[in-house]
């Protein structure tokens, strides 16, 4: 069924707001996604009725506070397939649950001669923790290309996998869109004797995801890019590996006893969560669970699929060859995050223009400089799109666009 | 909301201020388990004398601070494990656990408990009844098991 | 001039609440305080008029979410005396401020052979990232101990410093409620050569702060405690030390360059801030802090010092020697925290019965199990005030107790 | 609301589509620096030829990549700096910075500028002066001045 998307937009109060006169037309939900009322009153309401510290109060209000959080909890773990919600660690971000990874599960087990395998689609986020981890102990890092086509180049995957500890993917591309084949890749890597971290953090907002299909080890992803909070993601990872990971940052709740010599850890997944957790914001990672799930991740994906494809053939009819498109044509492989590069004009200026009318799109490197070297240009524009969006938008983005052709027209 | 007589029952109040089975044992031949309960700070030591050959508890002691739940809770798991067989005590554990758990698993999304239900079955709870109270009171669950679990960490140890 | 509490209490929705029929006596803020209509307002303000990422985008709503991220980084700068915005780097909470230190600077400053002295009344957060160092690197551990009245004992100070690195303690006892010499043990470390962390956690709430007169080299605290939304908390550093120190998590945001073989990092403070930050939370930090102004600090403390005095009288004209206070007499050394236990009542079962009546403190080892152990006792009850409690909270307070007390009567 | 006029005047586009002093020199005897936008991804790498004996920017020469309003200031910045004494060039970064920063100081907090406003007396920006509109678009302060600061960073390692 095809989703009500005027119904859907006014449930997003940003949406109603107007810029230069113009109404609102957000396109940049890779970045970061607009949040629905359900998710902003379920904040509010913890906040006003059982605001408390987690797992330390006895009185009713602490209560209260715990058990929303782990409720949360146990739903973001069910929503991505896991088997068990111990599984599942609260953090900042996606980044956060990929330094914790390099930190804990790498640091205790790779060592020099050691191999990293990653793609060059990767988001820094993906790449630095690794270059952090090859300085320091002489790890080596190997990189999937790309094809031409702008999926990865997995021809000589067995050789880059050979003797390599861990494959690093992401999920979905938040630069090119293109869909990795992650559960052929986990494959790969297992085979290999390698462990498989995926970043999921333009995938999981998008197309229901099961972990345990995937046979993944680690996922990571951020409750902001689906409706969720800021300040909230998350790290999902095997039990036998969060129980065999050494501690990540210490503190209270992380722990079973400290003495003055020693600490022992408490049972996962706390004992990654160390200090006083961002409480109000997992409950609202819960509720945008609750909101994913209430609209439908089949019908969500159903839904960007046709828009992005009534957005590749609108920017082709209208500007052929003159704006290029940076990311696969099948749609059966991508996302609906579009990056494009009019030709002679810089993706900043066409933003620029593009805001006059209200039209908000990304411009920059979108965090992925070791791709844009590869694409050979600084810096794309990026429309993106979720839910929320409609054709309706995506016109609005072709209006804009012909006017910032023309205004840098020579 | 569930009353204060519900959590403190008099038996409670009574184990608490009358513990039994309290004390030490030399070790070897005993063997002695810590456990933990990190929110609160409580801390206890099961003291367990296993006779070898008939496979039951010869003796047990307690050591350790808590609050009138986790003591209560202690004294009376100390009281029915004596002179059991260690089967049985393992049988009590699983039991106990369950009766605390079809609440907590609740509380914890681990669904509706029916499974553990079949753990209850035909076994004779007796005074622990008495902490059934406690369920309704989920953060004082952990006060309540402490000891269970390290009663079943320490036949654990003694075991492998 | 005295503050108008009951002006203050209708300011905080939570404490509108009831608990068992009974109005809410929430006395936990030294765990985290509620938070007021300002701050709520705020993050909800930001979420429905200006919510994009930030340092990324070129359109209105994204500069906007920018400048209200940097405002409030430059609020809170300047609310703790810092001479520089570029010294205040945001993280969760206080926890991961203390970590960041241990694993940047500590690690690329300290190694066997080095001590760091630290004090046996620190909170959890400030021992386990020093114990997982020593672990580690094979760093020695000294500890500052305790008199008999709750202090630090610095007679042997000049000996634990000698040979020190670091300096780790805390400006106020989240247990003992105890205010620590700061600027007096700043200067002894300096004397001795070794930088001083202090861990500001439960101080920054209620008492005015000057990092720069403190001369502290890292100063940790979080937003919670300050009326301040859950997620997100500061490390204060100075300038010198932030740039010479290297980054902690890998990222975006936290880069000025990534190619394949190497990055380059961006200035402070975002070369520590990676990944998509807490930004909603930053712009409600921002709202405490204009709050907190609004009322003075000088006031808040003034009325603290009042009403902890009134409780202190209170508690021992009701129970004598009957019940114990853990923490210093003078009142010019103390802030609003009180622990105390019953002889013979467990500080679980009290609060129990306190739950009851509505009255909301907490019982536990507060993450403090060293201390704890000098005490001798494995938990206490605790009671902490903030601008928002009054004389009628107390007295609810020692009614509650005295039930509590009749309850467990032999 | 500032309108598209006030950042894109005809003599930034003028200067974007035709760019002064694009090239490479040969290092060494040249230097070259390379600046980084961390925001949107632009590069410039400026190469400088100083004439040691008199301090003067003997030559300059630009390459990289970037939006118009960095590619124009940089390209207007070559043309003024070019045949400059090294003083001169730094009255010159000093003063556009300032043009920038009683703005940018405002929206980073750092006071009203009017410490700034002294390091433009008596400087004659000339075109440089279009790219006053740039301070109505905050994030784009960061395009405009990354020449500046990268011309800054190369004098300074030069004579260090
Ligand atoms: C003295 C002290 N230090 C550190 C912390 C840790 O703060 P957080 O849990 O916000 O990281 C706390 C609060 O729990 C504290 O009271
Ligand atoms: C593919 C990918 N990985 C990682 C990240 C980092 O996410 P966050 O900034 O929430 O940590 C992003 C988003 O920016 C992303 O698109």
């Amino acid at each position: 069924m095809a989703l009500d998307v005027a119904r859907l937009k006014a449930e997003f109060p940003l949406l109603e707001r107007e810029i230069n006169g113009n109404p609102i037309v957000y396109l940049d939900s890779a970045s970061t996604s607009q949040k629905p009322f359900a998710v902003l009153d379920a904040m509010d309401h913890a906040y006003r009725h059982h605001y408390a510290n987690v797992h330390r109060g006895v009185y009713e209000i602490a209560e209260l506070a715990t058990a929303e959080f782990e409720k949360a909890r146990r739903k973001v773990a069910t929503f991505i397939g896991a088997s068990d919600w111990r599984e599942l660690v609260f953090v900042r971000n996606a980044t956060e649950a990929i330094n914790l990874v390099a930190y804990t599960w790498a640091r205790a087990n790779l060592g020099a001669g050691d191999a990293i395998v990653l793609t060059h689609m990767e988001h820094h986020a993906n790449v630095v923790p690794w270059q952090m981890l090859a300085n320091e102990r002489g790890v080596e890092l190997r990189w999937i290309p790309m094809t031409p086509e702008f999926t990865l180049d997995l021809s000589d995957l067995d050789t880059l996998l050979d003797g390599a500890k861990l494959l690093c993917v992401s999920a979905m591309s938040n630069v090119l869109g293109t869909i990795n084949p992650v559960r052929e890749l986990v494959a790969a890597a297992h085979a290999h004797g390698a462990l498989a971290l995926i970043d999921a953090c333009q995938y999981i907002p998008h197309i229901a995801t099961n972990v345990a299909e995937w046979d993944a080890d680690f996922v990571a992803f951020s409750a902001h890019k689906l409706c969720g909070p800021s300040g909230i993601g998350a790290l999902w990872a095997r039990l036998e590996l969060l129980e065999a990971m050494p501690p990540f940052l210490g503190g209270g709740e992380m722990i079973r006893d400290v003495r003055l010599d020693y600490f022992t850890t408490n049972d996962v997944p706390w004992k990654f969560e160390a200090g006083t957790p961002a409480i109000v914001e997992a409950i609202g990672f819960g509720a945008a669970i609750d909101y994913l799930e209430s609209i439908g991740m089949a019908e969500i994906r159903d839904h960007e699929i046709k828009l992005t494809e009534y957005a590749l053939d609108a920017l082709d009819n209208e500007f052929g060859d003159r704006l290029k498109i940076y990311g696969p044509a099948d749609i059966a492989i991508r996302g609906g995050a579009i990056s494009f590069l009019f030709d002679g004009i810089h993706a900043h200026d066409v933003t620029q223009v593009l805001d006059q009318d209200g039209v908000c799109v990304r411009a920059g490197h979108h965090c992925a400089k070791p791709l844009m070297r590869q694409l050979g240009v600084p810096a794309t524009s990026r429309a993106s799109f979720y839910m929320y969006n409609d054709e309706h938008d995506v016109d609005c983005l072709v209006k804009a666009l012909i006017r910032a052709e023309q205004f840098f027209a020579l | 909301m569930a009353g204060l007589e519900d959590l403190y029952r008099e038996i409670i109040l009574d184990h608490y201020r009358s513990p039994r089975n309290r004390g030490e044992l030399v070790v070897p031949p005993a063997h002695k388990t810590e456990g933990f309960n990190p929110l609160c700070g409580d801390e206890v030591s099961v003291y367990l004398d296993i006779d070898e050959a008939t496979q039951t508890v010869r003796d047990i002691k307690i050591s350790g601070q808590g609050c009138s739940i986790s003591q209560a809770s202690t004294s009376m798991m100390s009281d029915a494990v004596k002179g059991q067989s260690v089967a049985e005590a393992r049988r009590l554990i699983r039991a106990f656990k369950a009766l605390m758990s079809i609440h907590e698993s609740k509380l914890e999304g681990e669904g509706d408990g029916a499974d553990l239900a079949a753990d209850l079955d035909g076994v004779r709870l007796g005074d622990l009844e008495a902490l059934q109270g406690v369920v309704k009171f989920p953060v004082r669950i952990k006060c309540a098991t402490l000891a269970w679990n390290t009663l079943q960490q320490g036949l654990d140890e003694i075991n492998t």
